[in-house]
């Protein structure tokens, strides 16, 4: 049966809450398990770390994604290596799988425009901000892949409140017009900041906003890492190479939790139940993948901890490097603005660098 | 003796809104998270509770929506209060505010009004995300049909906010977020109006007038206290409104001085700077004994955090820019 | 049955193309079935004529209906004298219905503002060019209506191209989220100008796209007045008094075909076949109705004529009326931007009047 | 000799995607319209046919998936030309213009640049219906990161354009509609370029200096010749691209006159004859003689058509603005 012959409202599932097999085990070798695993665990490391950097003052308001490992990792886990994802803000964890080092996420959130430069080899586009307007980027990079006849795949995130945007609808309607790879990926963590699902829209499901493109949707439970690479994969290849009586564009309502707040600014527990976040906090995706990997043989006491020990050194090392990168200067501010500086603005450039050379940085710089 | 309370910046917001809506039950709230969370800044905190979820509406996730949305209640002769979160995300309901906001008198010979006001905090210096920090309410002054506020001291907050809520036409009232909380100011707890489109002098000075508003009136005040004591008395022009423009106290502090600066933070090409100078210059051209000067945001698009302190007029530019005006000799 | 209860591609019908009948014949007394008749009439003949007021020059661009009548009068006639509708630019049919003289569509197209200000006892929003744009108005007003405790049913219009914007997803996404009394009605006549329904969206119909709202979608045969009719009364009653198992929001697909040209700018030929209107013209809903009133004995050759030259008559008066009008002067101009003319505004006119007066108008007018 | 051709405007937009499409694959034309039709204006015309529906897309309705379709196909390194019908709808895409397009490049330091050029019919006088007859290029000339080009001659047209496709900057691209079909001049068949951000001098006067761009150059140039009968010899200067602005053009014909005019037909408050009056005294104004006149479109939302021979400025109120400028004794 064809993955996405399913009804709107019955997830994908591959994993119990209790590691148990509920469904077909996606083709990994035992290496390629503990490497999904080692991400997972280097995501939720890295973010409790990047959370303290914030309360320490050491960097800005960051965006949280412990809880949604399982999707961000099992998904970008899902791709061949020269397809692409264009994230929105929160998906450092599967920026971190398509090369993204964790260095240059926290120089973003630490204020330095160069952490939104990936590595030129690392296929990924750059943070968006703007909710639900890089849906129509990924529609657009998809559609110049097969203008040239060429074949990746490209992964779009976004939330559940950005399916309410205007750009979320535009941007897949013309995937399905132009049959563009793109695969529409909707992280459903149940809140846009303090608006819950229910109250984003009347649809029973985000899944079946398919129906409105004429493209396949479907649900996974989100939680589930194999279960979201499963479907990812499926929605890839099926992007790559369409058969001809399915659209290539896919929408996926990965179901999963935000455990945390929606940015450090955020403070939830003014709108949600602590029960609730108790409840989804049993389906974490990171014990129930170790808990059948520990069945399966694949995992054990000694290669967790190996694995936990790497993972904390891999995130120190990521913040002491983004520490010592040197606060950028005046001249960073007017570089790239455009491809040559045109004359004004290299008279204001001169003028303001006048400016500081006689009253110093320290008339600048708060703090 | 009028009752008064002790208020930040976005605490005369809510106030504002709230002794509006106490006093109308056509002022309706709506934006994201403005009902039980409060507000990203808290400048609905309460709302919800004192007026339920029908006045204080948690909408969607769509700016189009939101001012659109807006639009058909204005039309229907409620008084709407949509909240943009940023004044960065003000730009997917862009069609919404300049096709519709803007014209609907207009286009219908005044059947329909939209007394309606849409708020966004504006601005830089929070250390916020990307798109979080703009200021371009050139775009929105340029925009026939609208009047757009940006208040600097509480006081001014809650009596604008309510002139704009009461007024027939349409208001963009851009909030500085920077001062938020940055000081406090007695308010007086009953609704008052402040007049929509006439400016403030916050001080008086012979040597140079200096035009500004919102969030960079503070610093323009500092850089005054301190040219004051070089001997440079600076008369300080509080805008308050940037459209319509107060032109008669533009041109009468011009005229006092025959010299100028203006200060804002949002882009020197095409920012209002521009806009007053054309003003001075042609009605009081010969008044003028130097260069106007701008101090103003880069043309350059808003930077991270970690660059922005370069990129906003502090209180080193202000100087410099004024010190230009004052010391220019034909 | 409920008449939404039906697939989403399976059009509600009344009667066929010959006048035979196919459904349940609605509720309408014989002096109703001839003012809906004689509506139609009106309107197909206004279309032709303001078309040749535009190739003589006594009118600017113009979007005719013609074909399109069924839809527009057949729902306008469903509503309650309090309902609203909130239009784009081509319903001139169902704002005739609703109260707008013809006189003052004439004086719109003419360039007129004042055109754009319907009667006050007239339940119609002005005329929306921007596509799409209408529709959250149309949410907003109902949202209005009842937060304010009063029942009154908003009808959107909006041709199949509208469909593509955000800010039809938007606002018929609030709509569901608040259940708002509103009908979004599609005029889905198979071209948004030159680009096919085909080309709009890969979805199957228009009417399935509330599967991602969560509201009723119905299709209807739009050039079928007495099946518009149907379905638009149940959408208005359900959204003026909701059943608690449905949403009071509808949106209705109503197939149909515009005869003529996008607009008097607009040359057909260039992307549609000539075959295709032919087909379409066999459906033509004003013979159809006509049929069925005469066999039904409503309708005979007598009434007829004496309909028809009623029309032209009332067509002929709006034209003189409208063409009667002043051109409006400087002053309209400056009128209405605002409540209050602001000072600069005022100084601005004053001395375009005064250039105005020195120079006079032939100075200024073109032709 | 160069081969040339006897074009229009619109028919020199037509012949610079033509040449540029042939020469270079990247280039990819989208919008709605384009395909099968040719344009609503018939700026695509024959071009479908030519280099089939891949490269000539009519797209569904939507001006956001335009712009952020480009964005994300300009990204990979295509170069794709957006039309979008008529400048009053490019608002629906106005945070994909202004949040994306203008800032990609910023973003990411140079890694994604965006070779896109957003093409649209701007401005008023054909008669058309509602919206449709909008000059708004200060809104995209205040957010830094594009380029805004305006020309106003079939020759310039085809250079700019095939400039601004080359050009690794995106490059927002406003046709004046008005003049689209109003004359015809010689324009090579070959691909050449008109270099953006330089300004023409159309004629040469000491009087007064008069600033303007797209379909204002024409008014402006008749004001200038029947002002020539009473003896006022006007420089007229086409600024052809309105950001970056040729400032060093802008000061020099100041300079040599010492007085000033400015038209467009974009309203006054906020537009761009506000920025250059600023620009001049801000570098000129020890030559300045008499305030800069402005000579724009009013401050209203743009009428209905029988309004609109008011509202343009024409060659009676340039005449006006510029004797004005010339007759201020100080
Ligand atoms: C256009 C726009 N509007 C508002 C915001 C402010 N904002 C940032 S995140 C957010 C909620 C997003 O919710 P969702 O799409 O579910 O993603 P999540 O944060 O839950 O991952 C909002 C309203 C924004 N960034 N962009
Ligand atoms: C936002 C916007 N974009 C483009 C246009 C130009 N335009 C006018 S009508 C039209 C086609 C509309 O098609 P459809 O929605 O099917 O309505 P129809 O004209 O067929 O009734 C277009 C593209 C517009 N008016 N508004
Ligand atoms: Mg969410
Ligand atoms: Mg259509």
């Amino acid at each position: 049966m064809n993955v996405f012959d399913r009804a709107y409202d019955d997830p994908v599932r591959v994993l119990d809450e209790d590691g148990t097999v509920v469904g077909e085990v996606p083709d990994l070798v035992d290496d390629e398990l503990v490497e999904l695993y080692r991400y997972m665990k280097l995501a939720r490391h890295f973010d409790g770390r990047a959370v303290s950097l914030q309360r320490q003052g050491r960097m800005g308001t960051y965006p949280p994604l412990s809880g949604q490992e399982g999707a961000q990792i099992g998904s970008a886990f899902a791709l061949g290596d020269d397809d692409w994802i264009v994230p929105s803000y929160r998906e450092h964890g599967a920026a971190l799988v398509r090369g993204v080092p964790l260095k240059q996420t926290l120089l973003y959130w630490m204020g330095h425009v160069d952490g939104n430069r990936a590595p030129d080899d690392a296929n990924v586009f750059p943070v968006a901000v703007p909710i639900a307007s890089q849906v129509p980027h990924a529609t657009g990079a998809a559609w110049a892949s097969t203008l040239r006849g060429e074949d990746d795949a490209f992964v779009c995130y976004f939330g559940d409140g950005a399916t309410s945007e205007g750009d979320f609808h535009e941007g897949v309607n013309f995937a399905g017009v132009f049959d563009t790879p793109t695969v529409f990926f909707c992280n459903n963590n149940q809140w846009a900041i303090s608006v819950p699902r229910e109250r984003q829209t009347r649809s029973a499901t985000l899944a079946q906003k398919a129906e409105a493109y004429g493209i396949d949707g479907v649900q996974v439970d989100g939680m589930d890492p194999l279960a979201v690479y499963a479907v990812t994969k499926a929605a890839v290849e099926k992007a790559r190479d369409p058969d001809a009586d399915r659209p290539r564009p896919t929408l996926i309502e990965a179901i999963q939790y935000r455990f945390g707040a929606h940015t450090t600014a955020d403070d939830p527990t003014v709108y949600r139940d602590e029960g609730e976040v108790e409840t989804w906090k049993r389906k974490d995706p990171i014990p129930r993948l170790e808990r059948y990997l520990r069945a399966e043989g694949v995992l054990d006491d000694e290669r967790v901890a190996e694995i936990e020990a790497g993972v904390k050194t891999q995130v120190a090392d990521a913040i002491d490097e983004a520490e010592s990168v040197p606060r950028p200067g005046p001249r960073d501010l007017f570089e790239h603005a455009y491809a040559e500086l045109p004359p004004e603005l290299r008279a204001q450039y001169e003028s303001f660098a006048a400016t500081r050379e006689e009253h110093g940085d320290a008339a600048f710089l708060e703090e | 003796m009028t009752e008064t309370q002790n208020l930040t910046l976005v605490q005369a917001v809510r106030d504002g809104l709230y002794t509006e809506m106490g006093r109308d039950d056509e002022v309706v709230v709506l934006g994201q998270d403005v009902g039980k969370n409060g507000g990203v800044f808290r400048a609905t905190e309460g709302l919800f509770d004192e007026f339920g979820g029908d006045r204080v509406v948690d909408t969607p996730l769509a700016e189009s929506g939101i001012v659109g949305c807006a639009v058909g209640m204005a039309a229907m002769g409620m008084k709407p209060v949509p909240e943009i979160q940023f004044s960065g995300f003000m730009y997917p309901g862009f069609d919404q505010i300049v096709s519709h906001m803007a014209r609907f008198r207009t286009r219908t010979r005044g059947r329909f009004t939209l007394p309606m006001t849409l708020r966004a905090p504006y601005g830089g210096g929070i250390r916020a995300p990307e798109h979080h920090s703009e200021s371009k309410e050139a775009f929105y002054a340029h925009e026939a049909g609208l009047k757009v506020v940006m208040p600097s001291t509480p006081h001014d907050t809650k009596g604008l906010l309510i002139a704009a809520i009461r007024d027939p036409d349409p208001v963009v009232f851009l909030e500085p977020k920077l001062i938020y909380r940055a000081f406090r100011e007695d308010v007086p707890t009953e609704a008052y109006t402040v007049p929509i489109g006439e400016a403030a002098t916050r001080r008086e000075g012979d040597d140079v007038a200096v035009f500004t508003y919102g969030a960079m009136t503070r610093p323009t005040l500092e850089a005054a206290e301190n040219l004051a004591e070089e001997g440079i008395e600076c008369e300080v022009v509080d805008l308050r409104t940037v459209s319509p423009l107060d032109r008669e106290a533009i041109v009468d502090a011009f005229e006092r001085t025959g010299r100028a600066t203006v200060v804002h933070e949002a882009p020197k090409t095409g920012g209002l700077a521009g806009e007053i100078t054309a003003i001075i210059q042609e009605e009081a051209l010969l008044y003028q004994e130097a260069p106007i000067t701008r101090v103003t945001g880069f043309d350059v698009p808003y930077p991270l955090y970690a660059l922005e302190d370069y990129y906003l007029p502090n209180v080193t530019r202000v100087e410099e820019g004024i010190r230009e005006a004052v010391e220019f000799n034909p």
